[in-house]
């Protein structure tokens, strides 16, 4: 019964500096908010829609898509209140757009919104979505944690450049969901009470949460599997046998979900020599003058033992992979897994002899006075340093060099354009990071290998195309994915992207990486989900007894 | 070597002494040996008797006064033999009950001030902690009692001076203010370490009058330490003298006087200089030099006239006035000011020696520091060596300073602690390029050897020497420079009769080779007498009387420099009982309010070259 | 000794047999316990670091995945961290850079400190301003300032000096930079305080220039205050160091240092305690021993203090 | 000295305008972004818009008098008319907000003092209460065995970081032992003994680490201080006196040795107020040192601008109250 199990404390190692994700992306953020504010639907641990606010997904089927994929319209559940008891409608929902597509906002999620011309209410209880283009995959707008429905009567007043001022909302939001925001100490820690007004009066479980923010993933996981003092610890991500040390403890366990992070390195396309100075990895450099060579870039992930990568840093939270697109199952390709996932030294080795590369003196590889000799950076993070040095190790074995590099996140994924660490600028031969896609569409994701993309002074180093990779038949086959509504020849094109990438060497899948967090014993009805925030069902948690 | 054995019948009677020391010596680790320097003394003091100890300069005077309080660092030496106060006995005390001793059964008075006093606090809260140790009095009634005591040992304006600290007092006034601390718990023990070097004549006797007040008053035994024969002869019962750490002679004062058996004893009293002999000298006089073994005295060779009258003075000072400004207040607001030098002026010339005398803390060292601007003046004009010296820049002003040296009043205080004496006395030469560093070598070791240390002293520092030895490593490494102008500030205070003798000698004899000119600043009139050419009295921060030292001498004009003459112990014992009555006068000081305008002085010509202040 | 006004046997022979100071200050220093002591230890650290290597002939960054996280044995005497790499041998190679790090960087903050410190100490004129910049370079937050030194000037050095010299210079002197102030204010304190005696006062008058007064007279007398900031110095550049490569501005991360293997192995603290034991141990003894060796210098340059 | 004091305080005006404008300028040109920490699906059109709406496309002169008008007018203004109830215009000024929260910066400030003050003053009031005494009776006992241990153990302390005795505190003392809670409650509010109790606990081990950090450090100071004075004449005239060894000690030379200490001490203070960043990261305090770390972190500039500042603040204002406490404690130290 509703708040019946006391109070469920939970600790996030990155403190929330807010609970209203349309003003800050950040993971951290849409998660809390995730407690308290809801969207009409989310993505449940398989990858698959459930409704939420909406009574049911709009399919094609079911009419509620648009034949011509020009518009969606959702059904809203009936009886939903906020918080405060005042009913939950559409025009909620049409005022959320509004807040986010608002002009000097600064809205964090408004890519969510992307295509979309309008959204009205047909009834209280129905909204309509129109698109500007035909949209194969329409379930961005209000569907996962990034997109939840704020409420209009709380949000009217802080609409574009109003949007910061109003502390008390961004902090409290009044939502839908099972909890409430008690008190909201920023980047510290947030109190919630389990929301009188829930739609199902049994939930929440719990009376009240505490959100404590700060520390350090190892120590988070402890405090919860060695000392018991927290239930739940959102991403920890520390070397396997430590938290194999910490669960001898017996208080807690670990779970994990897989989504579509991959750890990659990206191989730069363009000169990355340092005496090029501003010309440094730009069209203007010319090509690279060793990764040119599709046989040093094959060679270079053959000699990769990923399994190795995975339990040194990884554990649980990895698994080896050669695919950018490595889920959901449908579009994760297997194509290349067979020469691909297993490490040959030898045949890295045979590759490299035969395109002329020789070993040197210094057992590093060259030729026409080009080495086979990397700048390597990534950001900083243990788990990359160690990661960074076994590459560089088993590059070795193949005549290759490595001097490795981190800069701290901030400024590695800063993007700011005066700063030649970022990895837009790519000032290295190959760089190291994690990026993934929202939901379970890759369409926009593989967009970004792009030749229109590629980072450059041209576009203030903003493009996505980071390993600079340009393909016109990778573009023209983008374009047909765009245009592709049947599921299944979505699909097939998506893999066939995939599969070029990791064929033609634009980088080299390592690691598809999964959440991982640590729940107490005594926590029960957890649905680990990769696809949308951890926390999506919180209603269903309950303390064993 | 006499023993006191038979001595405390003679001091006090039957009376059981307050002190008595047996077979006392005591070592200081020297590098890895230890090395001893005062060897089997014994001594009693008795109830109210005052027992002096003379004695050549690091015979071991201070060390064994530091051994009878125990107060020599205890992991660097080490003390034998035993110390009986009142019966107990002190070198095997624990140290509690040994504290307790400290200061309220035995006090002292330490020779060196200057650095005896805590720099941080206010010396009338030192004094005032003297008190409160011991006994339990408020501290009103202690403020009281401190103040009571300032003026008795004659600081002017007490009340104002309760608050300062002693780097703003002069030389005399902190030994005062040690005096003071010393007195402060009456105790039934005082050992006085020349307690009176730093004074003038004048508070010399009246600081001379308080002790004795004090014996009488409350019975208090005196152990007094001192070079000055004069006061020997008029303070004390018994004298024990004392030679290279042993103590050579005990006996009654008048017996040691008159019948000394030791030839240091008669040595060192047949040295002593008395006022008065110069008559109507003009030319400055050697002192005789003495032969310990055989006591036999052998006049040295007139001195000539070695001052260059129709030269332009190398030295010439108009009007300079220095005044230390005080702040009181929240505010801190100026409200008034120590018109420590005013108006003063007067030439020199070279191989010439201007005798500076008058008051303790009249302004005399501030004179001496302001002309060689180590500290600024308010107003005034020097010339020295052709330098206009108010006017020099950083540069020059270093230049000139190689013309005028320094010999500082503290000599413990002016040297530095963690150098070596060779290297301070060395340094000087070494910093103006004037020779190699074996030169400068030589010449130090040269110099040490002339004023009486031994050159292998080099490598030890300042803390391991005497009081005298100090002065006397000051003296060489003012003389490293061959400067053409010295300012000696008390410079030969803390020597004993032989060594004083040395050292005035050896400042004459550089005159006559160097044409070197002093402004010799000293309390001790009969050494003025014998070095000076030309004598100026200073009181209160003015020159009251100048002039050639036989007309000041034999003439004195103003009732100061009267009563300065008169002041003059004379080492004769049996004028003992003769009492001075001079500490009825009210104590002036110099401290005007901000408004006051000093009255311009006229001066009065009494013979040629003498001038005295009139109105 | 003719004029001496009483004859006595010449005070000892005037040959002193001419032992320098610096000589002297040895035979002082080595009468010293602790300072020895100290010194010896310095020594075998220093022996170790540098001569180790070619006793224990394992590479630092020798990845053997296998061997990961094993406690200490014969062929890995101080276990091996979670890539399987031979702590010892990672202890070694970690305390050169360590150490030549902690003790140039220590060095140049204490020479910058000093010399700020006595100069605003001794110079009124310039008191003011200097301890404007110094408050100044209190203020500045460090991870910013490292962050745009490093933007500045890391290719710059980089092409001048190589990647390895380039990047030490570097961390030195932002290490160096950001530290002085310390010791600066520290001997500004004292610098006032000592030159108020009346010996500086006796210098200035026998004509001294002010820079020897200073290095004479005033250097010597803040001298504790220096060596403990020097002790103190070195511990933190060694750790700042490591903290610096968090920021991407320190070694290459398959350069191990002490600062870097102790905060790696923080959290393998139950699983191989050995792994932050040496390191940890490492940077203890030498602070310790360089601290002893302080106090040695201290004590032999103090002629009161009480000699052991 | 009182004029003294009143000139640097003028002094310290312009002073602490060039600070705010060189830290202004430094914040500017380092390479750090606020959209850095967001996720990587966040498109760079997003990423742009993000940025114009926090003000970052205006010119750095503007930017930064804009935060001098908002720092120094706006906030003053607000704090006045809290405390007064008066309105002054319509109070609709501009404060200064933290980009990350877009919240105001005092109000953070606010929020995070109390449990700075009570982890991190109190661990350093600690640290310098321990430290006074180790120091005197180490220099007083120079090379006895009390000296060697405090030694060994305050140069240990001082050389193993923080980052190290943290984690080794909560493995001992949360994991095995469990007396302590390893993550500090910022909630808690003292009402009575048993919440007493709890905070007390909580703040054992980052006041520990803190502490002995701190002590280590004074410590030294206070050791090599005493050494220098122990020796003078000036303390045998207070033993003469038949001064208690203990006053001679605690009033004669530590008085005389407190110059290097006062500045030892004025320099940490306001290191209080920055926060002790490491510490409060692994106890999970949360106080200013983890919100500049965030801010840092997150290049949330009007944050780290305004925190930096106000630390540059207590700097300028330290340094000064040492200076005019090396006056009082040192009379012949004259500033004119
Ligand atoms: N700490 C010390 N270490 C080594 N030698 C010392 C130490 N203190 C004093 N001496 C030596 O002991 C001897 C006696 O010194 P003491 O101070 O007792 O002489 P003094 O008779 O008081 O002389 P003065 O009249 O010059 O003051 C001197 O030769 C001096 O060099
Ligand atoms: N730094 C100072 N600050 C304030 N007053 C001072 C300072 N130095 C000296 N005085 C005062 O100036 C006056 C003259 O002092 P000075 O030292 O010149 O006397 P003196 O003639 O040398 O006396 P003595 O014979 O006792 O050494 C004294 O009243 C003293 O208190
Ligand atoms: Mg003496
Ligand atoms: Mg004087």
């Amino acid at each position: 019964a509703r708040g019946t199990d006391g109070d469920l404390k939970i600790l996030f190692w990155q403190a929330v500096s807010t609970m209203n994700p349309y003003l800050s992306g950040g993971t951290k953020e849409v998660f809390a908010s995730s407690i308290v504010i809801e969207p009409l639907a989310r993505t449940d641990e398989k990858g698959e829609l459930v409704p939420f606010l909406a009574a049911e997904i709009p399919t094609i089927d079911n009419g509620g898509l648009a034949k011509d994929l020009l518009s969606l319209t959702w059904k809203l559940k009936p009886d939903v209140k906020w918080s405060d008891g005042t009913p939950f409608t559409a025009e909620d929902v049409i005022f959320t757009w509004k807040y986010c597509t608002a002009p000097d906002g600064g809205c964090a999620q408004a890519a969510q919104y992307e295509g979309v011309k309008n959204v009205e209410a047909v009834d209280p209880h129905t909204v309509k979505i129109t698109f500007t283009e035909p949209k194969p995959y329409p379930y961005s707008a209000f569907v996962g944690g990034q997109s939840p429905i704020i409420q209009a009567a709380q949000f009217k007043d802080c609409v574009g450049a109003k949007a910061p001022g109003c502390t008390s909302a961004n902090f409290g939001p009044i939502g839908t969901g099972p909890f409430v925001v008690k008190d909201f100490k920023p980047n510290d820690v947030i109190t919630f009470a389990a929301n009188a007004n829930y739609r199902d009066p049994a939930k929440p479980a719990f009376a009240s949460i505490t959100l404590k923010g700060g520390g350090d993933a190892a120590s988070a996981a402890r405090a919860v599997l060695e000392t018991g003092e927290y239930d739940y610890a959102w991403n920890t991500m520390v070397e396997p046998e430590v938290l194999q040390t910490m669960l001898a403890a017996g208080k807690g366990r670990l779970e994990s979900a897989f989504g579509t992070n991959v750890e990659r390195i990206n191989l730069n396309h363009f000169n990355a020599d340092p005496s090029l100075g501003d010309k440094r990895s730009t069209a203007d450099a010319g090509p690279h003058p060793s990764l040119k060579d599709p046989a040093v870039r094959r060679a270079l992930s053959l000699a990769i033992d990923r399994d190795i990568i995975v339990e040194a840093g990884y554990g649980a939270a990895g698994k080896a992979t050669c695919n950018i697109v490595p889920a959901p199952a449908a579009v994760a390709s297997t194509k290349n897994d067979e020469w691909c996932l297993k490490q040959d030294i030898a045949g890295a080795n045979k590759l490299l002899d035969d395109a002329g590369w020789v070993k040197g003196a210094d057992g590093i590889r060259a030729k026409d006075g080009v080495k086979l000799s990397y700048l390597y950076s990534t950001s900083t993070n243990s788990v990359r340093q160690a990661t960074q040095e076994l590459v560089k190790a088993m590059w070795a074995e193949i005549g290759v060099g490595a001097e490795l590099r981190n800069a701290s996140a901030a400024v590695f994924f800063g993007g700011d354009p005066a700063s030649p660490d970022t990895f837009q600028k790519f000032y290295a031969d190959v760089e190291m990071y994690t990026n993934n896609f929202d939901g379970t569409d890759p369409e926009k994701y593989l967009a970004e290998w792009l030749c229109d993309k590629v980072p450059g002074p041209a576009n203030g180093w903003q493009g996505q195309n980071i390993p600079r990779y340009c393909n016109p038949a990778y573009d023209k086959l983008v374009g047909e994915l765009s245009k592709t509504a049947d599921v299944e020849k979505r699909n097939a094109l998506s893999k066939q992207l995939n599969d070029m990438l990791t064929e033609e060497g634009a980088h080299i899948a390592l690691v598809h990486r999964g959440d991982l967090s640590a729940f107490a014993v005594t926590l029960e009805g957890v649905k680990m989900n990769s696809w949308d925030s951890q926390l999506w069902n919180l209603a269903d948690w309950y303390r064993k007894k | 070597m006499l023993l006191s054995g038979n001595d405390s019948e003679q001091g006090g009677g039957s009376v059981a002494p307050v002190l008595s020391v047996k077979n006392l010596s005591t070592s200081f680790r020297v590098g890895d040996e230890w090395k001893t320097v005062v060897r089997d003394i014994s001594f009693d003091v008795a109830p109210r008797e005052t027992v002096a100890i003379v004695g050549e300069s690091g015979s071991g005077k201070s060390v064994t006064s530091l051994s009878i309080m125990r107060l020599l660092p205890k992991k660097t030496s080490r003390i034998e033999g035993q110390v009986f106060l009142q019966g107990r006995e002190l070198v095997s005390l624990p140290e509690e009950e040994m504290r307790r001793v400290r200061g309220n059964d035995i006090s002292m008075i330490f020779q060196e001030p200057m650095t005896s006093l805590n720099p941080i606090f206010p010396i009338g809260k030192q004094i005032a902690e003297a008190l409160t140790v011991h006994t339990d009095i408020s501290r009103a009634e202690a403020k009281a009692e401190v103040l009571r005591l300032l003026e008795k040992v004659r600081i002017p304006n007490a009340k104002g001076r309760f608050d300062e600290y002693p780097h703003q007092f002069s030389g005399g006034m902190r030994q005062r203010v040690m005096i003071a601390m010393a007195l402060a718990s009456r105790p039934k023990l005082l050992i006085a370490d020349e307690p009176t070097t730093a004074l003038d004549v004048t508070i010399q006797g009246q600081i001379l009058d308080l002790i004795k007040q004090l014996q009488e008053e409350e019975g208090m035994s005196v152990l007094f330490i001192t070079h000055d024969m004069g006061v020997v002869a008029e303070v004390a019962d018994r004298t024990i003298v004392m030679f290279r750490g042993d103590a050579v002679e005990t006996g009654a004062t008048d017996d040691i006087f008159h019948r000394g058996k030791h030839p240091y004893t008669r040595a060192l009293l047949s040295a002593v200089p008395r006022l008065g002999s110069m008559g109507e000298r003009k030319l400055p006089l050697r002192f005789p030099i003495i032969d310990i073994k055989t006591g036999e005295q052998q006049q040295l060779a007139e001195v000539t006239d070695t001052v260059a009258k129709g030269k332009t003075p190398i030295l010439d000072v108009k009007n300079l006035t220095t005044r230390f400004d005080i702040h009181s207040g929240l505010l801190g607001r100026k409200s008034g000011a120590v018109h420590a030098v005013e108006k003063v002026s007067f030439d020199l010339f070279e191989g010439e020696t201007l005798s500076l005398v008058g008051e303790s803390g009249c302004g005399k060292s501030t004179t001496g520091r302001s002309i060689t601007r180590l500290i600024n003046p308010t107003s005034g004009d020097v010339v020295l060596d052709g330098y206009e010296v108010m006017k020099l820049d950083q540069y020059t002003l270093r230049k000139m300073r190689r013309s005028v040296q320094m010999i500082f009043q503290d000599p413990f205080a002016s040297l530095n602690p963690r150098m070596s004496i060779g290297s301070a006395v060395m340094e000087p030469f070494i910093e103006h390029n004037l020779g190699t560093k074996k030169q400068s070598r030589d010449k130090a070791a040269g110099l040490l050897e002339k004023v009486g240390l031994s050159p292998d002293m080099m490598k030890r520092f300042p803390h391991e020497f005497s009081g005298g030895q100090r002065q006397r490593i000051a003296i060489a490494r003012a003389l490293m420079l061959d400067p053409k102008v010295i300012v000696a500030d008390e410079a030969v205070s803390a020597l004993d009769v032989s060594i004083k003798a040395q050292v005035c000698n050896l400042l004459l004899d550089l005159q006559q080779s160097l044409k070197l000119a002093f402004l010799f600043i000293s309390h001790d009139m009969a050494v003025v007498e014998r070095v000076s050419h030309r004598v100026a009295v200073m009181y209160l921060g003015e020159i009251v009387e100048i002039g050639p030292r036989a007309a000041v001498f034999e003439n004195p004009q103003h009732p100061y420099t009267k009563k300065l003459m008169a002041a003059v112990p004379v080492p004769d014992p049996s004028r003992r009982s003769i009492k001075r009555n001079m500490s009825t006068d009210e104590i002036k000081s110099p401290v005007r309010s901000v408004d006051y305008v000093p009255p311009v002085r006229q001066y009065r010509e009494v013979s040629v070259g003498h001038l005295v202040q009139v109105a | 000794m003719t004029d001496a006004t009483i004859a006595s046997p010449a005070p000892a022979i005037a040959s002193t047999p001419t032992r320098s100071a610096m000589a002297d200050m040895w035979r002082q220093f080595s009468a010293h316990k602790g300072g020895v002591a100290g010194l010896i230890v310095f020594v075998f650290i220093l022996l170790a670091v540098y001569v180790g290597p070619y006793i224990h002939r394992v590479a630092p960054n020798q990845i053997n995945i296998r061997d990961k996280n094993q406690w200490p044995s014969l062929a890995h005497p101080f276990g091996t961290d979670n890539l399987g790499k031979d702590m010892l041998a990672q202890v070694l190679a970690g305390g050169r850079i360590s150490l030549a790090v902690g003790i140039t960087a220590m060095l140049l903050a204490l020479f910058l400190g000093t010399l700020v410190g006595v100069l605003s100490g001794y110079f009124r004129r310039l008191d003011g301003p200097l301890m404007r910049i110094t408050d100044l370079f209190l203020a500045l937050p460090l991870l910013p300032l490292l962050l745009v030194i490093l933007l500045l000037f890391r290719d710059t050095l980089r092409a001048a000096f190589g990647p390895e010299t380039g990047i030490f210079i570097l961390i030195v002197v932002v290490i160096g930079v950001t530290s002085w102030m310390h010791t600066a204010r520290i001997v500004r304190g004292d610098v006032l305080a000592i030159k108020s005696q009346e010996f500086v006062l006796a210098a200035k008058s026998s004509g001294m220039r002010e820079y020897r007064i200073v290095l004479k007279h005033i250097l010597p007398n803040v001298l504790s205050s220096i060596m403990v900031s020097a002790t103190l110095g070195i511990a933190s550049a060694i750790i700042t160091e490591s903290s610096l490569s968090f920021l991407g501005l320190g070694f290459p991360s398959d350069f191990p240092t002490w600062g870097r293997l102790l905060f790696d192995g923080a959290n393998f603290l139950q699983l191989t305690p050995s792994r932050v034991l040496w390191p940890g141990l490492a940077i203890s003894m030498t602070v310790l021993s360089v601290n002893y060796m302080g106090d040695a210098i201290r004590d032999a340059l103090d002629p009161r203090a009480v000699k052991r | 000295m009182f004029t003294y004091t009143l000139r640097r305080l003028f002094f310290a005006i312009p002073t602490l305008l060039i600070i705010s404008f060189v830290i202004f300028a430094l914040l500017d040109l380092a390479p750090n972004d606020p959209t850095g920490d967001l996720p990587l699906t966040i498109p760079p059109e997003v990423r742009e818009q993000i940025r114009a709406s926090l003000g970052m496309d205006q010119p750095f002169f503007f930017r930064y008098l804009a935060w001098l008008q908002q720092f120094f007018i706006n906030e003053p203004l607000n704090i006045l008319e809290r405390l007064t109830g008066w309105q002054f215009g319509d109070g609709q000024r501009l404060r200064v907000l933290s980009w990350a929260t877009r919240s105001p910066v005092v109000d953070l400030i606010v929020q995070r003092l109390p449990q700075t003050l009570w982890v991190v003053g109190l661990a350093y009031l600690f640290g310098i209460l321990i430290a006074i005494p180790i120091g005197v009776i180490s220099a007083y006992r120079q090379y006895s065995i009390f000296d060697q241990i405090g030694t060994f153990i305050s140069m240990v302390g001082y050389s193993v970081p923080t980052f190290f005795t943290g984690v080794l505190l909560i493995v001992i003392f949360s994991s095995y032992l469990q007396w302590f809670p390893s993550v500090y409650d910022t909630n808690l509010q003292v009402t009575d003994f048993s919440s007493f109790v709890a905070q007390m606990r909580q703040m054992a081990l980052p006041v520990a680490v803190l502490a002995l950090y701190n002590a280590s450090q004074i410590a030294r100071f206070v050791r090599a201080s005493m050494l220098d004075n122990l020796h003078q004449d000036y303390v045998r005239t207070a033993r003469a006196k038949g001064v208690k060894e203990k006053t001679v000690l605690l009033v004669h030379v530590l008085r005389n040795s407190l110059i290097p200490v006062v500045t030892v001490i004025a320099l940490g203070v306001p290191t209080i107020f920055s926060g002790a960043i490491i510490t409060e990261q692994i106890f999970r305090v949360n106080g200013l040192g983890q919100l500049l770390i965030t801010a840092v972190q997150g290049a949330d500039i009007p944050l780290v601008q305004t925190l930096t500042f106000i630390f540059a603040v207590l700097i300028v204002l330290f340094n000064l109250i040492a200076d005019v406490l090396y006056g009082i404690l040192d009379p012949r130290i004259r500033y004119d």
